[in-house]
């Protein structure tokens, strides 16, 4: 859909664990497709210290309802006060923005590997692949410092094997998610991986695809200022040149990235 | 009926409301928001005369009220400019003006020429103000005899509406912009970036890659307003007034201070619609204060 | 446990908050909020020759993250500070510096010779940079020449610690810095007040008396900060950094970019506590970072 | 008391017309005496365009209950935040700042004169003058625009007589304040007025009261930056020159004042 500006109202807020709320918000217009990789840009008025908008992947898109929702870890002034805004208030939205990560033909095998809110466009990715019956057989690989931090293991479950590592053990294997066998043993097996997260994270991943010759996607977390491709600050250096991560990004082909 | 038309020399302007280079890309990225041909005119990106990369990612710093960037006049260059950019920028029924940059005076003149050729561009923004880069003009701007320089050596070449964007960076604003009308300017636009700094205490780092960056946004706007109020004082021509505008109450000041017409730059990062809507104020605020033409409201701060 | 002191050429400062002239009063304003003694030090009232009566009321405009001031260096003059509130200062155990202007630099001259007399008064700033009364010595601080000239003068009559308190209105501040350094100034100080603006739009007039103002708080940090980077890397004298610090975090970048000490002002209007919540967020982070001087923050930003 | 920084919380927020809140503030701390005619600083965070504290007079204490009452007229973003302000949030208070009204001796006979907010010190003081059991004999005078913008006159009737004037006449005298005949009519019958409100208004009552030669103190209400006497932004000019509205006022007897 093209981007718009809207006041979306808070249908609900639930608080997942600690730091982590997911924010469904319902829009007054109906709304069009929208891609899974794609992000929305929040208004922060209620801070001092939140002059810009905030980026935030779109977590899921309920046509149906006409919602859409945010998995927000609240990490700053702009997400404390988005995860604490009330039922019933409304967040000044800029949505859809940024590209999308690609679908794959029939048939194929994916890993979507995530880490900390990088889950969130990777769950919608999946949610949209079952939709359109592209048939593909969907493995996660999702990663955290403790088992408290795996969120939404159920709803991975849903669309494809789940596979989790966390620092301390307590929930899959022990460690990392590069240290996990699915992205070691034989990555080749794989028509493509698609990775959200930290960015060292994204970056081990990107080397062991690379190395596989794994088709690979990455979306990136640049920093930036308006977040529809006009003020140039949120580029990353590709093979063709500076590139803007909230238009011609978020979601990179791991090939076109200098990494 | 109030009348929003404004004049800036012989630019002819629908309303006083323009946006701001660097902040407004080539202006169809704004097209999905609203409607271009409603503003009084946009000023697209920093071009030069050859390409250029820009600077390295980090590029921005948010700050109390504002923001730094250092995105370092990336631009695919003049000559890509008038091929590839211009034939999508002459539909629009509005002014398109081109804001220029160099490392030299003879830069800036040989890419002012190339564009004194497009048709539809009935001006440019001489940027000798940029922060940023080294070659990025700030120097110009930061002296009399410089900025003469340049302006005159472009003036020779560029035949039509010759805006001067003036860097506030300056112990007196108001000696710059009277040395650039004195070689030919036929306006003035106020104010760039302010040399700023951002540093994480954390990692102990700049934040910028660039370690400095220019400021923008709310938080300049008194510094703003007040170069705009002191040109005014200084100058005959025409002042196009920017930094910090965020709402028609903010354009109203500039204007009251003696600008003939506003930018808007930081303030579409925050509200993409914040142009049309400083459009739409102005006009209540005229019907409010029963004020027929917003040229009115020019210099007339009361005193 | 973490060493907090610091010195500032021979003053010695058991931590680096310092608060700001014209914005702590003569201290005892404070000493209800906390107790003085906890500072570094602080920076009184600015004084001058004669008594001075200020500029008219309204003196005060809130701006974006900041706020614009036009007091016009309201005192009783330095005869009555010396009789009158000197006195009252004797007792703190902490650096008590008095912010001395003037219209002249004779009269600059003949009141630090006045405090020069003062037993506890380790030294004067030197405010070369005030922006609101037209002799407040802000023409001082904007030309090498001039600037050299009123600290020379001071420096001749004024044996204690001279700090020499700049103007962020120029176009190259660490000019002027080298300027002061090659005179005999001991420390400086920075950044005085940027000179801006603000209208009401509804009533066409602009906010304060003076029509201009000093505008300070967190919107000019970034400028400030850049400043601060900018004279340290052109002196050797020891820098005391302000200008929007609100916290912990700003006075260590401060002190990151090249501040020895820092001094905090518009801070405390809008919390009385922030000066002590400053010396507290500064021990933790030395603690958190395992860092046992607060001397090796000095200048030191990773680049 | 001492002048001090504490956190409130908001015990009871009531709406008492379009624009005018109650807030009554809970202290953490034992509250000592305030004085009728001190103010409180408020900070407010939750809004971009709230740098500075936002000034108001304190409306009352229950010692009992270690509670203080302001009265909030929403008129901007500062006044619309606190108006808004839930039961159990905390708010950043700096107070008691400025002096306070004279208490009249005993047996005397005295007028307020309030318009708009300008109520809020007046009732307080009213309430103090009885507690004291000072035997004043309380007079007030309450100006608006319209009937629905009269506020709190059962609280003055408590302390005694109350005459009220409405422009549009839907209350009282219709008029203004110095319209009403007991400003006129022989002022010399009280000991002294005492006035907070809209400027012009105070200025008419201290013109009427000086003509009178009677007492007179009005509270003013200058533009503040810290409250506390260092910024010295708040400033009215005195016969002694310069003097601090948040320290040496915001009651000045209109002997001391330019006006
Ligand atoms: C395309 C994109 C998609 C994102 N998706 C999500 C998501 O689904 N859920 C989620 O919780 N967060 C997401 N983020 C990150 C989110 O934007 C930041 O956490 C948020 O802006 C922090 O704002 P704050 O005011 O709370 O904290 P701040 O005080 O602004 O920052 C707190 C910390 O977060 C870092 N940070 C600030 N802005 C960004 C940014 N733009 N990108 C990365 N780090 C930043 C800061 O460096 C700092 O360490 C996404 C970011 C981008 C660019
Ligand atoms: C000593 C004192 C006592 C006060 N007592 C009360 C009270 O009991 N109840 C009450 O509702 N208000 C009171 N006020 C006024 C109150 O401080 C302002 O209404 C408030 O600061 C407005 O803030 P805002 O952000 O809502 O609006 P702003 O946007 O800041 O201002 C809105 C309008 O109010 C005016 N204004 C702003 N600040 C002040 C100020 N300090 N004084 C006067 N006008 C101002 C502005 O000029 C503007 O017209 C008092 C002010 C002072 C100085
Ligand atoms: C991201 C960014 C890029 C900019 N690039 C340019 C530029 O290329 N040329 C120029 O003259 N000004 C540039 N500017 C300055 C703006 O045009 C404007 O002068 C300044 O931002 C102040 O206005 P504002 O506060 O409304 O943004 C840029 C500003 C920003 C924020
Ligand atoms: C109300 C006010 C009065 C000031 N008076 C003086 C003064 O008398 N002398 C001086 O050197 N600086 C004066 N200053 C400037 C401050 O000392 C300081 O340099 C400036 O405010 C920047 O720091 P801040 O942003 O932390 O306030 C004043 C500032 C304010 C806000
Ligand atoms: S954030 Fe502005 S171009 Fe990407
Ligand atoms: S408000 Fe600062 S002295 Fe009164």
């Amino acid at each position: 859909m093209n981007k718009t500006v809207q006041n979306l109202r808070v249908l609900s807020n639930i608080q997942l664990n600690r730091d982590h709320h997911l924010l469904e918000l319902q829009a007054p217009v109906k709304l069009e497709q929208i891609a899974p990789g794609q992000f929305v840009n929040v208004r922060v008025e209620k801070s001092q210290s939140t002059f810009l908008r905030r980026p935030f992947s779109i977590y899921g898109v309920d046509y149906e309802k006409n919602t859409m929702s945010l998995f927000i870890k609240d990490v700053g002034p702009g997400s404390h006060v988005l995860t604490s805004t009330p039922e019933g208030e409304e967040v000044d939205v800029v949505f859809p923005l940024g590209n999308g990560f690609s679908f794959p033909e029939n048939n194929k095998r994916i890993l979507l590997v995530g880490g900390g809110f990088g889950i969130a466009p990777l769950l919608f990715f999946a949610q949209e692949l079952t939709k359109l019956n592209l048939k593909a057989d969907i493995h996660a690989l999702v990663g955290a410092r403790t088992a408290d931090d795996l969120m939404e293991l159920d709803s991975f479950a849903q669309y494809g094997q789940v596979y989790t590592t966390t620092e301390d053990g307590t929930h899959g294997l022990k460690g990392r998610v590069t240290d996990h066998s699915v992205l070691s043993d034989n990555l080749q097996k794989f028509d493509g991986v698609y990775t959200c997260g930290p960015e060292p994270m994204m970056k081990a991943v990107a080397a062991k695809a690379a190395a596989a010759d794994v088709f690979c996607e990455v979306s990136l977390e640049n920093t930036m200022a308006c977040g529809f491709g006009v003020c140039l600050c949120c580029v990353t250096e590709t093979t063709s040149g500076h590139q803007c991560v909230c238009t011609d990004g978020p979601v990179f082909n791991i090939r076109d990235l200098k990494w | 009926m109030v009348d929003l038309r404004v004049k800036i020399g012989d630019l002819d302007l629908k309303n006083p409301v323009m946006t701001a280079s660097g902040t407004f890309g080539y202006g169809v990225e704004f097209e999905d928001f609203f409607d271009l041909d409603r503003l009084g005119g946009f000023v697209v990106k920093g071009t030069t005369l050859n390409p250029r990369q820009g600077n390295p990612y980090p590029r921005m710093a948010e700050t109390p009220s504002g923001m730094l960037n250092t995105v370092g006049l990336q631009n695919a260059g003049v000559k890509y400019f008038c091929e590839h950019i211009y034939p999508k920028l002459v539909k629009y029924q509005t002014n398109v003006l081109v804001n220029v940059s160099g490392s030299t005076a003879e830069d800036y003149a040989e890419c002012a020429e190339q564009i004194n050729e497009l048709e539809y561009i009935p001006g440019i923004e001489l940027n000798i103000s940029c922060p940023n880069v080294k070659e990025g003009g700030m120097t110009f701007g930061t002296s009399c005899p410089s900025a003469e320089a340049v302006v005159r050596a472009v003036r020779k070449v560029y035949k039509k509406h010759l805006m001067v964007k003036l860097s506030p960076n300056v112990t007196a604003i108001d000696e710059i912009a009277r040395a650039v009308e004195s070689v030919g300017a036929d306006s003035v636009s106020l104010i760039n970036t302010l040399l700023a700094m951002a540093i994480d205490a954390e990692t102990r780092k700049p934040v910028l890659s660039t370690i400095t960056g220019g400021l923008s946004g709310p938080a300049v706007k008194p510094v703003a307003l007040r170069m705009v109020w002191q040109v005014a004082q200084a100058v005959k021509i025409p002042i196009v007034g920017m930094g910090g505008i965020m709402n028609a109450a903010d354009a109203i000041e500039f204007m009251l201070a003696g600008a003939s017409a506003i930018q808007v730059g930081t303030a579409g990062f925050v509200d993409p619609l914040a142009p049309v809507k400083i459009v739409e104020g102005i006009e209540d605020y005229l019907v409010r204060h029963k004020i027929e033409s917003v040229t009115d409201l020019v210099g007339s701060l009361q005193l």
